[in-house]
């Protein structure tokens, strides 16, 4: 049940907002901030119980919806949704925190679309049945353009236009495959349902399997984004609210990936073989072109858009690798970038609203009037080059070894994304807080509130790198349990050239140099 | 025992999250000694660490201690442990220590600086990682401190931000040794593809099980950890960054670019020797790399006139002796000078740094000049460290480490006499290029009035690492002068011993040489830039000159070939070409529509027209069928 | 010369003239009902109309215009459009085949019960669509300028 | 009575009717295309009769009652919207009244 009343209270905790707006500005912010910290504290109490990480769904419930059609409310909750739902929260909050003083205008309305799109992202989360899947995935959008629309700076108009169609466009498309998958189950078992677990192991030919999976494949490229459709996001990025933007780069990004993860892997397993060279190349050249245009920006909010392309160049890269290292990097990668990314964001906004340009080549000199917005920024940017001991580093670490064993050119490939990523992360240090002072800007260091905000994610981000084990064993079930799918249909792995890569004796290599 | 080894990196680690986080609240004088402090209780932990290791009668001769676990994913694990042997207490010596001492001078170097606290706290969490980095116990911790120095070297180069050249200067820096890491991380990859662990010990014996010597993926692995080395350690091809680093302040040249963060390359190939040895073909490489790195870096350091950039180009040469050293199995003559050279250069770069403060930041050897009387104290040191750095025999320890060096560069199975030569030359180069530099600097006529006094703070430490230049190589005297072998039997424990030749033992004869050439070139630097200075005037003026002082033009090199395509690349296409793509699309759309709405005119006998010329096609069409 | 006439009303006479010719040829078809209907409210009711509006709107005066309007180029691509689909019915005609038909005379008696048997809806239909032309043309009609259509309004 | 194929009877509607479609298209004064319309309907109505006469049936006459009433009200309604034209525009030149046209563009 706690899985429905999450979404419930964050609906309810929408449309009270939405009607407080009326009565004064802050009861809508106060009023979010509320339903995000129950919701939190839900997941906080349910994680503290003793619960059995290793069972295979650790909430299931199910209810019945449309009969006829085979739809049904199906939730449930595994180690994956619950680590996504923790960031949801975590981020949610922060991103009302950011907005307290920087939305103004609609301040009911915005908090409507701010929870409802929280809602939205949870039942994507959640939702095991695929139409439910696809209500929300269409929730999460109409709000989001509203965000972007309303509260968005010069272009918005045109970005949330963008925004709109490119995922609109491709959520019919993946609207078009669950059907397609529903009357392909069907006709094949005489059951018509969208029941995730029941669609599972649904037996096609190759040909169907492949044109199926490019319908989802187009929505969860595009979210993510992959390179050739990743021209909405540094738009929707540039010209989003800071909390449009953190959203948008810290978790709409992320229902991408999950897609991946819980859909096109498990769903069609041999098929996502099939594309799984195109997949990792797609991610390499996502991660290098996408480095190679932040290195470009002059606009901040833009460079780090760009910087998000690359960074979820490496989750694809992870999941067309297709081992549990890399599917761990690809957990680590999302909550990482979550975090760093939308840290960056903030920091951004927080530069937007003091000195009204995003323009990086009129900054310089910041850290002299700034130092404590400085330490936070040196601190992300080295989070998105993959600096050890930041949670980046974790997750590009364990993605580039799982994706070395899948490929190796691949992985060196993508290796090169770590010099681009020094490029242009230390680029935003140099042109922003070093240097000379290009105009006598009158600003302020970050406010208490903000301070609180920064060293939040400072300790997550750390704590990820020094100590991301609790996450690994959350995740590590339901990564097995899509791997698994796996097993029976693919093949072996390309396994690298070369005898001296092959590990014969996995295992037994493992005790004698395990000095433990 | 177990848990002091990880209190030692854990002590400036405290002290910079203080520094952090109470930055402000506190008093500089506070800030400065946390910060010092806590080096200084790291280095006395050190010592007593090192002395019950040295006594520990059991066979196991490390410590470790596992903290906690870092990653265990699949089958990669990884923990935070630390390992102390006698390779890494050498190395935690001499970065706490040293570092102790540069803590100690820059509380009075940095007294009028506004980033007091700041600089300490950068500092602070140098030290920490460069200790991470000595005392990992798996590869990946090691690669977080690897990166972590690199940060802070990153940090302190651009510590006065408000220069754009030194923020430049310090991202050329982060970039170029982040080039080598990436070649590191992914032989690191390998590492961990082929054996399974990160763990340093478990990777050499297996790989002395599983790879045969020369196979080329032990030359791959081995060829890709050089690159890291390389970067780190400013070597050839990545020597570049390193003069340009200058532009941090003076301590920091002392610590991370003399005396600790550049030999990590140096640690790196010691500690993973193994790998190396597998891989003969790189470690020729290595020796030529080490030996063409000593010659450029010594003519380069010969034509500066900037008194850090001489200092610079002279560590990136001595780092090339440590290299050659590597390269032909000499590891424990390496891991010697590294120790040696710390003391040497950390004691010139900090008197240099007094040098250029009280002369109000003049870096010009040329605008300095007679500084001899004005700064005796100074002098002395400086004159004992230049000693040290150009081997003058048998009282400086910078001779026994060279010597050793040199001796086995000819006599080690993998060395030859052109390797030796190199070598010599190049000691030839360093007397040459160190006492221009003292002939220059501290006599002759004055050119610059010194503006105060350096304060005992400053001078303390000079003073101290002094002692250590001369003293510090009587822990290890070759066989010809007394034969004591503290540091090598010390070393030894860990690494493999050189290899000899069944040659005869000249080595006499080649100490002879060498001291004769060190010599002979302290007479030329006497008669050239001392009695005759004129004659230098010409050759400071020709094109052999510039070029040297360009350091072999490498930058102007990388400029074109590298980084103006890879600024090309980004500055095209900046409008990102698939936008537009996808613009294009829209735009034709919008073209479609244009082309309709012509049609849509509003003209009711036009759209009347069109209708019968429809009905007449459709017409057409079905009765000519 | 119905369509090609400069002025309104000679036009509409010609119109009228047809009119009656059709008419006779419905006789000739034999129809003599329809060709009464033909000409009593064709010719008499609607040009009636035709021709009390033309006058009232003063049309039969702007000969000049009609002329500029009627330059010959005008006149091609109709007419040619006309041409070629005139080849095409007869085209169709060709292959049409030729039966033999019955000769008789259909009374308007006939017509009258087939109307409101087969037809009593059509004719219903009818019968309201009379109805709404009436209040249309009342409508449009009577607000001449105090009201514009609003399709008609000026932006 | 009459003797004329059924073929010839149709081309003469026909050609009335292309006359009336002519006479739609060239003119440009509204009045002059309602008449051209009025030869249309005539065309389409005496096709009706014939095809009853064909077949000895008395539907095409009713049709043609039909077209009668249509006729009718399109003319009723037609003059009225003439009138309006002419008092808003005051022309009856069709291409004068373009407002259907699409002001973007």
């Amino acid at each position: 049940m706690i899985l429905v009343y999450i979404i419930v209270i964050l609906l309810a905790g929408a449309f009270l907002a939405w009607i407080s707006g009326n009565l004064s500005q802050v009861w809508p912010r106060i009023i979010s901030l509320i339903t995000l910290s129950i919701d939190l504290l839900l997941i906080i109490t349910y994680l503290t119980q003793p619960t059995p990480f290793s069972s295979k769904w650790m909430i299931d419930i199910q209810y019945d919806w449309i009969t006829q059609f085979g739809i049904g409310i199906h939730f449930a909750l595994d180690g994956l949704s619950l680590l996504m739902l923790l960031l949801t929260f975590v981020l949610g909050i922060i991103s009302v925190l950011i907005s307290w003083k920087e939305i103004n205008v609609k301040v009911g309305f915005f908090h409507f679309n701010l929870l409802l799109i929280l809602a939205g992202i949870v039942g994507v989360f959640l939702s095991l049945d695929l139409f439910l899947f696809y209500f929300f995935w269409e929730l999460m959008l109409v709000p989001m353009y509203f965000l972007i629309g309303i509260w968005g700076h010069e272009n918005r108009t045109k970005a949330a236009y963008k925004f709109f169609l490119y995922t609109q466009a491709s959520g019919l498309l993946m609207f078009i495959s669950i059907i397609a998958l529903y009357f392909v189950h069907g006709n094949s078992t005489g059951i018509f349902t969208f029941d995730y677990i029941q669609l599972l192991g649904t037996h096609m030919a190759p040909s169907t399997a492949m044109l199926i999976m490019t319908g989802f494949l187009a929505a969860f490229l595009v979210k993510l984004p992959v390179v050739p459709l990743h021209n909405w996001l540094p738009d929707a990025h540039s010209e989003a609210p800071t909390a449009g933007s953190l959203i948008l780069a810290a978790l709409l990004l992320k229902t991408g990936a999950y897609g991946l993860f819980r859909f096109i892997v498990p769903l069609f397993p041999a098929a996502s073989v099939t594309f799984a060279p195109i997949g990792m190349a797609l991610g390499v050249i996502g991660i290098l072109y996408g480095a190679k245009l932040a290195f470009a920006q002059t606009d901040l909010k833009r460079l780090i858009a760009y910087t998000s392309v690359s960074h979820m160049g490496f989750v694809i890269l992870g999941i067309f690798s297709f081992n549990e290292l890399a599917y761990q990097g690809v957990v680590m990668q999302m909550i990482a970038h979550g975090i760093s990314t939308g840290a960056l964001f903030i920091m951004a906004g927080q530069l937007t609203e003091r000195i009204h340009t995003r323009d990086i080549t009129q900054m310089g000199g910041l850290w002299e009037k700034a130092p404590f917005m400085g330490a936070i920024g040196l601190i992300f940017s080295m989070a998105s080059l993959g600096l050890p001991g930041l949670g980046n580093f974790i997750a590009e670490l364990l993605i580039l070894t799982g994706a070395f064993k899948a490929s190796i050119i691949m992985s060196v490939l993508a290796c090169l994304g770590l010099i681009a990523a020094t490029l242009y992360s230390l680029r935003i240090m140099q042109k922003v807080f070093y240097g000379k002072k290009n105009n006598d800007w009158k600003m302020n260091d970050l406010s208490l509130r903000e301070k609180i905000i920064s060293i939040t994610l400072v300790i997550i981000i750390a704590g990820l790198g020094f100590y991301p084990q609790p996450v690994f064993d959350i995740a590590k079930p339901a990564l097995l349990k899509t791997l698994e799918q796996h097993t029976d249909k693919t093949v072996q792995q390309k396994e690298p050239v070369g005898e001296e890569f092959k590990l014969k004796s996995n295992t037994s290599l493992y005790k004698i140099s395990n000095p433990l | 025992m177990n848990t002091i080894i990880a209190i030692i990196p854990a002590l400036p680690f405290i002290s910079f999250l203080i520094l952090v986080l109470f930055g402000g609240k506190l008093s500089r004088r506070a800030s400065g000694w946390i910060g010092a402090g806590s080096v200084g209780i790291a280095a006395l932990l050190t010592i007593i660490t090192g002395i019950s290791l040295l006594n520990s009668v059991t066979g196991e001769k490390y410590y470790t201690i596992i903290l906690w676990k870092w990653i265990h994913a699949a089958n990669l694990n990884a923990e935070i442990a630390f390992r102390l042997d006698s390779l890494s207490l050498i190395f935690c010596f001499v970065i706490t220590f040293v570092g102790f001492l540069i803590h100690i001078y820059s509380i009075g170097f940095m007294e009028k600086d506004e980033g007091f606290t700041r600089f300490f706290a950068y500092m602070n969490l140098f030290v920490c990682s460069m200790l991470i980095l000595v005392l990992a116990d798996n590869i990946l911790l090691m690669y977080l401190g690897w990166e972590g120095v690199g940060l802070c070297s990153y940090l302190l180069i651009g510590f006065w931000y408000k220069e754009p050249e030194n923020g430049t200067a310090a991202r050329k820096a982060f970039i170029i040794t982040r080039i080598g890491d990436t070649a590191m991380i992914i032989g690191i990859f390998i590492l961990f593809v082929s054996f399974g662990t990160f763990n340093i010990q478990d990777i050499m014996q297996l790989a002395q099980a599983k790879w045969a010597v020369g196979s080329s993926i032990a030359v791959i692995t081995a060829a890709l950890l050089l690159g890291g080395a390389l970067g780190k350690s400013a070597q050839l091809p990545l020597q570049t960054w390193l003069p340009d680093a200058m532009a941090g302040p003076s301590p920091v040249s002392a610590l991370i670019h003399a005396a600790t963060m550049v030999t990590a390359g140096v640690y790196l190939i010691a500690r993973t020797n193994v790998l190396f040895s597998l891989a003969p073909a790189v470690q020729t490489v290595i020796a030529i790399i080490g030996a063409l790195t000593l010659l450029i870096a010594g003519f380069s350091a010969l034509a500066q006139h900037d008194l850090k950039r001489i200092l610079a180009y002279s560590t990136i040469s001595q780092i090339g002796y440590m290299f050659l050293a590597l390269g032909v199995g000499a590891y424990s003559a390496a891991i010697f000078h590294f120790m040696i050279h710390a003391f040497f250069k950390a004691l010139l770069f900090l008197a240099a740094g007094v040098i250029i403060l009280v002369l109000n930041e003049e870096h010009d050897i040329f605008k300095m000049g007679g500084l001899r009387k004005k700064m005796p104290a100074v002098f002395w040191t400086f004159l004992i460290g230049s000693a040290s750095l150009s081997a003058l025999p048998l009282v400086t320890a910078g001779f026994y480490s060279k010597d050793a060096i040199l001796w086995f560069s000819y006599s080690s199975i993998n060395g030859s006499i052109i390797l030796w030569m190199a070598g010599v030359m190049g000691a030839f180069l360093t007397a040459l290029y160190s006492f221009r530099m003292i002939f220059i600097t501290f006599f002759g006529k004055t050119n610059t009035e010194p503006s105060f006094k350096a304060g005992i703070l400053m001078t303390a430490p000079l003073l101290i690492l002094a002692v250590l230049s001369l003293f510090g190589g009587f822990v290890e005297l070759p066989a010809s002068l007394g034969s004591v072998h503290l540091f090598s039997g010390l070393v030894n424990q860990v690494l493999p011993g050189v290899v000899i030749k069944n040659i005869e033992n000249m080595e006499w004869l080649f100490q002879l040489i060498s001291g004769v050439i060190a010599l002979s070139g302290i007479y030329l630097a006497y008669r050239f830039y001392y009695r005759k200075p004129a004659y230098m005037e010409t050759f400071k003026n020709s094109r052999l000159n510039h070029f040297f002082e360009k350091g072999f033009e490498f930058d102007k090199v990388y400029d074109t070939v590298f980084v103006k395509p890879v600024v090309w690349l980004a500055e095209t296409d900046k409008k990102d070409f698939f936008d537009q793509l996808n613009i294009s699309i829209a735009k034709l759309a919008l073209l479609g529509n244009r082309v309709m709405s012509l049609t849509e005119n509003g003209k009711l006998r036009w759209y009347l027209l069109s209708f019968a010329i429809g009905i007449a096609l459709i017409l057409t069409l079905m009765m000519t069928q | 010369m119905a369509i090609s006439g400069r002025n309104a009303i000679h036009s509409l006479l010609f119109l009228i003239l047809s009119l009656l010719a059709i008419s006779v040829v419905f006789y000739l078809l034999d129809a003599p009902f329809i060709a009464a209907l033909e000409v009593i409210i064709y010719a008499g009711a609607i040009m009636v109309l035709f021709i009390f509006v033309t006058m009232m709107l003063n049309i039969g005066l702007e000969k000049k215009q009609e002329k500029r309007w009627l330059n010959p180029r005008m006149w091609i691509i109709p007419s040619l459009l006309a041409a070629i689909l005139f080849i095409d019915l007869m085209l169709a005609l060709r292959n049409m085949p030729t039966t033999v038909v019955g000769k008789q005379l259909i009374l308007p008696k006939q017509v009258g019960i087939s109307l409101f048997t087969t037809y009593l809806l059509a004719v219903e239909i009818a019968g309201i669509l009379l109805m709404a032309g009436v209040i249309g043309a009342y409508h449009l009609g009577s607000q001449k300028k105090k009201v514009l259509h609003r399709f008609l309004i000026k932006k | 009575m009459l003797t004329v194929p059924v073929e010839t009877q149709i081309l003469f509607a026909g050609i009335l009717f292309f006359i009336g479609l002519v006479g739609l298209l060239v003119r440009r004064n509204l009045v002059f295309m309602l008449m051209s319309i009025e030869i249309m309907f005539n065309s389409a109505g005496l096709v009706f009769i014939i095809a009853a006469r064909h077949w000895d049936q008395p539907d095409g006459q009713v049709m043609f009652i039909f077209i009668l009433a249509v006729t009718a009200v399109e003319v009723a309604i037609g003059l009225a919207l003439i009138l309006q034209v002419y008092h808003h525009f005051k022309t009856l030149d069709v291409d004068a009244i373009n407002k259907l046209k699409d002001d973007n563009s």
